[in-house]
């Protein structure tokens, strides 16, 4: 069995991404998934805090201390982008401008729910940031995760024992060990698999039934 | 490439179907996509619901729509102004339907449907003939009305800049309407007097970001408008 | 008896409106009073299509198409002026940052309830524009009108007759007879009256009873 | 001659009373008001509910203003992160409340309350801990939670450039929450990196009119902002 690394899971996704689609790419490995649009591929990239046309880090030394993504790291600005104020940004999210958002998860249900900002209900202080906006906003939510937590409980579940960021939101999971779409009525339904995964070693590992497509 | 540039009315006004909503920007002539009504005309969809800030003036543009029977419903805040005789034959002879809104309320309706807002609660109109049949609630001791977010199948807009990724600027007092039925339709069309290369425009100056615009076409006004 | 006229009308609500207020002009007398605010003292006038700042008609073959008030006339930008879309500008209204807006109107009752925009329940057809909006939502809203419609029934009334624009909105009145405070709990009180107009006449030619200051 | 431009930090400062509810806009560093922050700690007004992104990182700004027992409650969508040392010592000893707010709730919140709009639904945040307690509505066969409009009684923003009406403009992703701030507080007080004359702000180009601001007043952040 050869997991896709995180490097591999963003590459998988970038590949579904098709030119002109506007995103959000959210932190952790969703924001890797940037570096895996080919050059002349243009997908327009949002960021909460009031950016269209979101590029690159910046080399050493050209670093603008204006312009930063929502995770607050430096970032460029492709020709063509734009900026604009907080309530117009997530009035872009929130009215379903967003072709798709790509979220980290705690968890993700069969049925599309997703928990991904509180390990718990006595969490009163956690950080839900832009989350639940992107979650419930965007035309389309792709979750990319580990297959299971570092101690081996699946992240793919029947339901989500953490809070809930969104209900039934979910429609595509990229994890290191395959790739997931959420059929409606139907549940986890496997795209792809990584290199020497079989469906009884996915299923295994997963805490709601899995299907095979078709 | 992201090209939402379009070269011919017919490619700009492609897809329009019958009885769609259609939002016009505008405030009298200034910033009226008066080339995208005329293509709308000629484009031949009908039994549309338009809204506008006026019900249209003389026997052009939008009067001309509505004189062609194609318009079932006009939604806008100032009806009856100098000039709007097509609209008034077809109001008395009960040819066509009519619902007046505040004109920031019809604003705000627009921006809420753009901004995924399906409801708000507003002053405005509270007391009045215009929020009979719609929910009152006491907010903080104030009467509130609910008003529901308008979206568009269709929105004409007219800009002054464009670029191939969709950006906007406006000009002046022909901002008005526009940006906001921009974020309110699912397919927005931009006339603009100038095409800019992308990265002309400067990124703190974009007023209607591409997001919100499927279609750019160049169409020049003349010199009194440049 | 002696008349106001609507320049003297106008002129008169210009003598009432302190430097640095934000103020929207309707059509008709109150459009008037910008050219009777002094030029040294600075009052930002607001228009409903997108304009604060509003400067004075443009001389003749001056006129730039793009900037035009809200009756449609070419108008002026001063210097600090600035533009904005339909949404802002009306939330500016709406959300209480405009200090006054002046309106004309067909009736005001002496607990503030105007009436100005439909002659009929039946009249399905007439033109709200923003009346409602600016009625509602201004810090304060003053009337300026003729005292008596020109068939003579008075338009200070005890309760409106026409389809009413806002509830309990009005807080001053400017006629071609005199100057009225609306007062909560009291009605219409005089402060001040066109030369020669005795506080009888007056009475006599208003729908509500008139009250004298203090 | 309208001059809302101020000279020194007490003028800014000046009349804002205990237990005001503080908008401080910026998104982590960029478009902070960090001179105005100083400058409340300063002036010494406590008891406040500040509202931000964050709550505050290091000992410094937001988090000096907490550790100093100013702030009784914070509004923010983000109150733990990196180095946010303070509110965690403080929310552990029960010694200040949260309200935790989703990030673009948050924003319309402002901005509602900017536009005269006491509240409004949004599908953001149904089924979930933070929509425990608040009304849940189906409209049109979805179901969305109302939120109410939050007002300030103060913003604090940064700005990039200013003139004596106010106007203002901001600088890239330094706008952020700013504008949405500076609209919705009783007194907004905006520090510039540049002030300019009357008029030399191009009107097209004023993202926050003066109307929405009350004082202005310059503050250097240095060369590495310019």
């Amino acid at each position: 069995m050869k997991p896709f690394s995180r490097a591999e899971m963003a590459a998988r996704v970038a590949r579904d991404i098709p030119e002109g689609w506007y995103v959000n790419l959210g932190i952790g490995i969703p924001t890797m998934v940037a570096d895996h649009v080919p050059a002349e591929r243009e997908v327009i990239l949002h960021s909460e805090n009031g950016i269209l046309g979101m590029g690159p880090a910046p080399p050493p030394g050209k670093v603008d201390p204006w312009l930063v993504n929502a995770g607050k790291q430096p970032v460029t600005l492709r020709p063509g982008g734009s900026f604009f104020h907080h309530a117009d940004s997530f009035a872009m999210i929130r009215g379903g401008h967003l072709d798709l958002c790509v979220l980290g998860a705690f968890e993700v249900a069969e049925n599309g729910d997703i928990a991904n900002w509180a390990t718990s209900e006595n969490d009163t202080a956690p950080a839900v940031g832009g989350a639940m906006d992107l979650a419930a906003g965007a035309k389309r939510l792709w979750v990319v995760m580990e297959h299971t937590t570092k101690d081996g409980r699946p992240k793919l579940v029947e339901k989500c024992s953490y809070p809930l960021t969104a209900l039934g939101a979910v429609s595509r999971v990229y994890t290191n060990l395959g790739v997931f779409d959420v059929v409606k009525g139907r549940g986890f339904v496997v795209v792809d698999m990584a290199p020497g995964v079989t469906f009884e070693a996915l299923q295994e590992r997963s805490g709601a039934k899995l299907h095979l497509p078709g | 490439m992201i090209n939402k540039i379009v070269r011919t009315m017919a490619e700009a006004m492609a897809g329009i179907k019958d009885g769609s909503t259609v939002l016009i920007g505008g405030f009298g002539a200034v910033g009226q996509p008066d080339a995208l009504i005329e293509g709308l005309i000629e484009q031949g969809a009908k039994d549309l619901v338009c809204v506008a800030n006026n019900a249209g003036t003389g026997r052009t543009g939008l009067a001309r729509l509505m004189e062609l029977g194609r318009v079932r419903k006009i939604i806008c805040s100032f009806p009856r102004s100098a000039g709007s005789v097509v609209f008034e034959e077809l109001y008395r002879a009960g040819r066509i339907e009519l619902e007046i809104v505040p004109q920031g309320t019809l604003a705000e309706r627009m921006r809420a449907a753009g901004a995924g807002i399906p409801a708000f609660y507003t002053p405005t109109g509270v007391g009045t003939l215009l929020a009979q049949g719609k929910e009152v609630r006491e907010i903080d001791g104030r009467l509130y009305v609910l008003e529901r977010a308008l979206k568009g199948d269709v929105a004409l807009i007219e800009a002054w800049e464009g670029d191939r990724w969709g950006n906007l600027t406006y000009r002046e007092s022909g901002r008005n309407f526009n940006p906001v039925m921009a974020m309110a339709a699912e397919l927005t069309i931009a006339q603009v007097m100038h095409l800019r290369e992308l990265g002309e425009i400067n990124p703190d100056h974009v007023v209607t970001p591409g997001i919100f615009v499927d279609r750019v076409i160049r169409v020049d006004r003349g010199p009194e408008w440049a």
